[in-house]
């Protein structure tokens, strides 16, 4: 009983010096001098990762990966397609979720991280759509179905963020349109889950789920691992692209304080 | 009441409505949302037959013929368990092939055939080289006879 | 509760009083399914063809419509900083605008639904489905053009803002619509998306209100 | 309910607007009875300080507290004793006076008779008349009459005085100095310090 | 003519600065004609069918919901009264105002016509008298509108009277319209019907402003 | 081309609203370097009156002449001699102050350079600030220096005083005085006599 309640204290205690760390952490993310130091920090990492694993995922995807059975060659696009889908359903969801942790903590670096979050998810989508489109085109025959379920849903996103953005867009006032369009970001969610379960959910013209499912991939280890290698590399990418947008966000928003002042002056000094 | 209860009040409802509604989701995934019919459903009578509607499925080994001298094409469409004859003329994409996944726009004509306007082929999940593929089909071909 | 009932009352009667707003979204619903044929020729068995189309696109451009005004004129007269104030949740009060704007705009267009329906030769046997498709989308549609009207209310012309804003949301209710439409009109069964329009009706009323009600003290500040 | 006793604080309040410091610092208590009239030039903020001691703004430093609780996250209970008056009325144009009356009556879930109100506001021949055909400080009368009807324990004038005749004026300090008396707190923001000061026992300069 | 040209340009530069508005009755435009081919089956024969009446009847809608803030916006910040005390007509004023109007929601329409017109697979040989007739029917669409505005200034939410008190006027021209985009298309002579708007256009913009002052006017006192 | 004097005169007007006559056999004339303060209790007349004069209403009986001409037919020379500004400000909320006054400076072909102007008012800071971001003091003054570009003869306020501050409202009524000196005539109603008495030369009570 003694030895329970022992190691009880000890867990709680752990827990809450986890805690007070993870709060601690938590307030310095507030702080923008600190988080334009972290995000400068991380760059270099995420875009030497992202050289090398894009590097290595095209020489996978186009020449070591072998042609598929039936697709040939041409089935190559899905090392651009899938991982460009990923990452505009990713970059929303980061968009959302630190929109939505900057509106319920008053956290302005959270609100910059959603804004810079948003074209690149954007670009991404448009990738998607338009790889997809050139993709289907021989394979199903056509570039575009308006009646099937994850085309439209992916299209949709499309529209969630370019709405996110005209929305700011359209407010003078920086903290009101944060704090707006962040509410807008959260309720756009819904099509996140449609976009990924429209396969499922509906019969349509797009494939169902090759490795995104609880199953073995449907896909062989030379054919998935150039593919798992361009994910890897895109998500890098974008890590890369947030942290230099998230930098150059925090700037335009601190351009009249003091330590922003200071950077300016190390710099040219 | 005091604001208290009221507050509870407001979150038990809007809880409830929540779960409702996932419940009703779930509850039309059950029901099939068709994007095309299957030659079973075509079959029992359950695809309309004044108007145009997909039929979707399988392209049935050695069904394709081409008549000679025109683009027109025959071909039956199953699901293993009806099958449906179609006929289409026009250009194909890529991957239809026979044993591979089609969906086909068009009306049906009188005699319980297809006539396809528009042929779209549907690629599944998977993915593999040749070498696999073949393997794949010769144990599966052993499996069932 | 009383609060509630009251605001969804004077929301009411102000519609009533200011009877033209009333009528907007049933005499644009009116104007798009008469002009319609109007402006083709009118075969019988084309309009059949697009008239579910027509009858949804105008039930969705009615509510985007008539909802632009739902919390601008309560903004621009200072009534809105008072029911901020009140000490009734906002959520509810926002509740209740969005279900008496519904009673005085998606009401009648339910009512009328199936004269247009008839008058673009919808099979009669189609009507109940058709008719409780629109009941179940014109709420859903009442709430998410509330969410985009809120968004906007410290804009002027929040009107096309709000169509671009809430297009992505609002395609679904018009896609599973027109698909229960269907299914009836050709005799399949309409319930898979007559549910999934439930769903999302339920969903709609009961987070909905929430945003906007955010939406609007935001905007407010 | 209310353990603490009604008074309205704030702490080295900082407001900043279009990129300008408006004030920072300001500290001050309302306890019952009292009422501070808050004066200064066009543009020195004073509608900005009544709607952020009101919930609706938030202040960039500093907090305003309500019976000791931060005042944008009051309970039912102590929102409900807040009124705010500002510069636009609040009233439904298309109601008549009467009804808007009746309105933020129900709001407050009061019943008393507005008879005698509709008489002190000189209204009472035009209770039945919308409210887009009043003239300006007929309008302005009515929306008093509207924060009147609520028996709120705080009131937040701003600019009360605006479009009212003499006689509007002087019944509104009395209200006023009634509401003060009878334990009310009150924050009047104004430019016609002359008709109020004697109702004040604070003055905020911004 | 100064004047003329000083209040043309402030009502320009009045949309640009609220760009949203400026980007409404186009947006409106665009979704009206991309949710049909949404909420119908998508095929080119039928697309084609009712693509004419579908853009016609957008069009229509959107000059009238988008002139609804013509004076109103101005009658309630004050400005209006400025203007009608102005040395120069309100005839003028007026028709400076439709005019600007016309520049930011006519314009852009004519300019995408032809790509909706395209993607309603209308033929290629069509397109000009299509345009044509889009161009040529908006200014009168624009002043009818304009018109019942004035007629509905001193009411909220006048847009549905507006579409009570105009779509009479406006029928002639959606079926003029419609008879020309549809002669075209058979390759007929559409010179008639442009003709017939051609006529009207003229008819309406030197008539419609003075009727529209007028009532302005009144409404103000 | 002014062959009759400058002068404002009624002629027994008589005013109805809502089925009440506020009043009737008005009669009065003001000469260039009059100003006629227009006062009594709200909704007693002076906005209707004041737009009328302004030949924006017509009055039940009687008739309104500036320079012996009918007000509401007054030639385009006539019509820009006049200036009137009501309880509505008149500003577009989405320009800039110096647009909104440059507008009606280009209105009545005026071209003088608004730096003393804006100066007066206060408002240098605040010129490229869009009205909607201004206070409602701001806005205020922004109308009346709107008013003031016209370099009108005739001047009809209505309450220009409201939301004014204290160095805003001497202002205004040096503006008058000064007006009234250089052969202009005002008519001003207003509730704060006390502050514009000084320039009147006649009162009109309603
Ligand atoms: C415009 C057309 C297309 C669009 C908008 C589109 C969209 C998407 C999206 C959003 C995903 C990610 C889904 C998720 O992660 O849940 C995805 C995945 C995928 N798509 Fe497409 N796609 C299109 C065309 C195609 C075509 C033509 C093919 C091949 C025939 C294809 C093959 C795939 C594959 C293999 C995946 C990965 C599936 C998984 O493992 O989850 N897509 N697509
Ligand atoms: N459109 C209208 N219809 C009917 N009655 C009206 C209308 N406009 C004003 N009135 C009434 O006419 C009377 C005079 O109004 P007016 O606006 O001229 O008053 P005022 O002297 O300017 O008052 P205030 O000091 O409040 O501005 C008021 O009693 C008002 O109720
Ligand atoms: N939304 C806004 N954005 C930027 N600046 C603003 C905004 N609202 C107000 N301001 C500025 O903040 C300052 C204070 O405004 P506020 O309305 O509080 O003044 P006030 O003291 O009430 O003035 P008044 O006596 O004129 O009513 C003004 O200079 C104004 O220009
Ligand atoms: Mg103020
Ligand atoms: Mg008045």
């Amino acid at each position: 009983m003694a030895f329970i309640r022992h190691n009880l204290v000890r867990i709680v205690n752990a827990i809450s010096l986890l805690n007070t760390n993870f709060w601690r952490w938590f307030h310095q993310l507030a702080s923008p001098p600190h988080v334009f130091a972290l995000a400068g920090r991380v760059c270099p990492w995420f875009a030497g990762l992202a050289i090398i694993f894009l590097v290595a995922g095209t020489y996978g995807g186009l020449v070591l990966a072998p042609a598929d059975y039936l697709q040939g060659d041409g089935f190559r696009i899905i090392y651009v397609h899938v991982p460009s889908a990923y990452l505009g359903m990713l970059a929303y969801m980061v968009m959302a979720s630190s929109a939505a942790i900057g509106f319920i903590w008053r956290m302005k670096m959270a609100h910059g991280l959603a804004v810079s979050a948003a074209p690149l998810g954007a670009w991404f989508t448009v990738l998607a759509l338009v790889t997809g489109g050139i993709w289907g085109k021989p394979m199903w025959g056509t570039y575009w179905q308006w009646a099937d379920a994850r085309l439209m849903s992916e299209l949709m996103l499309l529209f969630l963020f370019l709405g996110y953005m005209v929305l700011r867009a359209s407010f003078d006032d920086r903290d009101k349109a944060d704090r707006i369009s962040a509410i807008l970001a959260v309720v756009g969610v819904i099509n996140i889950p449609i976009i990924h379960y429209s396969v499922e959910w509906w019969s349509t013209l797009h494939q169902g789920p090759t490795i995104a499912k609880l199953d073995e991939p449907s896909i062989t280890m030379d054919m998935l691992m150039p593919l798992l290698i361009m994910i890897i590399g895109f998500t890098a990418f974008f890590g890369w692209l947030l942290c230099k947008r998230l930098q150059g966000e925090i700037l335009k928003r601190e351009r009249q304080t003091r330590w922003v002042d200071g950077l300016i002056k190390g710099r040219t000094a | 009441m005091t604001a208290r209860q009221n507050r509870m009040i407001l979150i038990g409802l809007v809880v409830t409505g929540v779960t409702v509604s996932a419940f009703l989701a779930l509850q039309a995934f059950e029901e099939n949302l068709l994007f095309f019919f299957s030659p079973a459903q075509v079959a029992a009578g359950e695809a309309p037959t004044d108007r145009t509607f997909r039929l979707g499925g399988m392209v049935l080994e050695d069904s394709i013929n081409r008549e000679i001298g025109s683009l027109t094409l025959n071909f039956i469409v199953t699901d293993y368990t009806a099958s449906i004859p179609v006929s289409y003329t026009g250009v194909l994409p890529d991957l239809f092939a026979e044993n591979q996944g089609v969906v086909a726009r068009g009306t049906l004509d009188n005699q319980g055939g297809f006539i396809a306007e528009e042929i779209l082929a549907k690629h599944d999940e998977n993915y593999m080289p040749p070498e696999v593929a073949e393997a794949l089909a010769l144990s599966e071909g052993s499996q069932t006879p | 509760m009383d609060i509630f009932i009251l605001i969804l009352l004077r929301d009411l009667r102000l519609s009533f009083r200011r009877w033209n707003e009333l009528a907007m979204p049933l005499l644009f619903f009116i104007i798009i399914a008469s002009l319609f044929p109007l402006a083709s020729s009118p075969e019988i068995s084309q309009l059949r063809d697009y008239g579910g189309a027509v009858l949804w696109v105008s039930a969705l451009l009615s509510s985007l419509l008539a909802l632009d005004g739902l919390f601008r004129v309560d903004a621009e007269d200072g009534s809105m900083e008072q029911l901020i104030l009140s000490p009734t949740p906002l959520g509810v009060i926002v509740l209740a605008k969005i279900i008496a704007h519904w009673i005085v705009s998606g009401v009648p267009l339910v009512i009328v639904s199936p004269l247009l329906a008839l008058s673009f030769y919808l099979p009669l046997e189609a009507l109940p489905v058709f008719i409780l498709a629109i009941a179940l989308a014109t709420p859903i549609l009442s709430v998410l053009a509330a969410i985009g009207a809120a968004l906007t209310v410290s804009l002027r012309g929040g009107g096309a803002l709000i169509g671009l804003l809430m297009l992505p949301m609002m395609v679904p209710v018009l896609i599973f619509g027109t698909w229960a439409t269907d299914a009836a009109v050709q005799g399949e069964n309409p319930i898979g998306a007559l549910l999934l329009l439930a769903s999302l009706a339920i969903l709609s009323i009961s987070l909905g209100p929430l945003a906007a009600a955010g939406a609007v003290k935001v905007a407010m500040e | 309910m209310f353990n603490e006793a009604a008074s309205l604080k704030t702490k080295s309040l900082e407001v900043w607007r279009g990129g300008v410091c408006l004030f920072e610092g300001l500290d001050f208590t309302l306890e019952s009875g009292q009422v501070a009239i808050v004066s200064g030039a066009n543009g020195c903020g004073k509608t900005t300080l009544l709607r952020i001691l009101s919930g609706m703004n938030q202040a960039a430093g500093g907090y305003v507290t309500w019976r000791g609780e931060k005042i944008h996250r009051l309970n039912a209970e102590s929102q409900a004793e807040i009124a705010y008056q500002g510069h636009l009325d609040g009233l439904k144009k298309e109601f008549t006076v009467l009804e808007n009356l009746r309105f933020y009556q129900a709001m407050s879930n009061q019943k008393k008779p507005l008879e005698s109100l509709l008489e002190e506001l000189r209204l009472g021949p035009y209770q039945n008349r919308q409210v887009r055909y009043l003239s300006a400080g007929q309008r302005r009368r009515a929306a008093l009459g509207c924060m009147r009807v609520k028996t709120a324990k705080l009131w937040l004038l701003d600019e009360p005085l605006t479009n009212l005749d003499t006689k509007g004026a002087s019944l509104i300090s009395s209200w006023i100095s009634e509401h003060a008396k009878s334990g009310g707190i009150a924050v009047v923001a104004t430019h016609q310090r002359d008709s109020l000061i004697q109702t004040a026992t604070i003055e905020i300069e911004l």
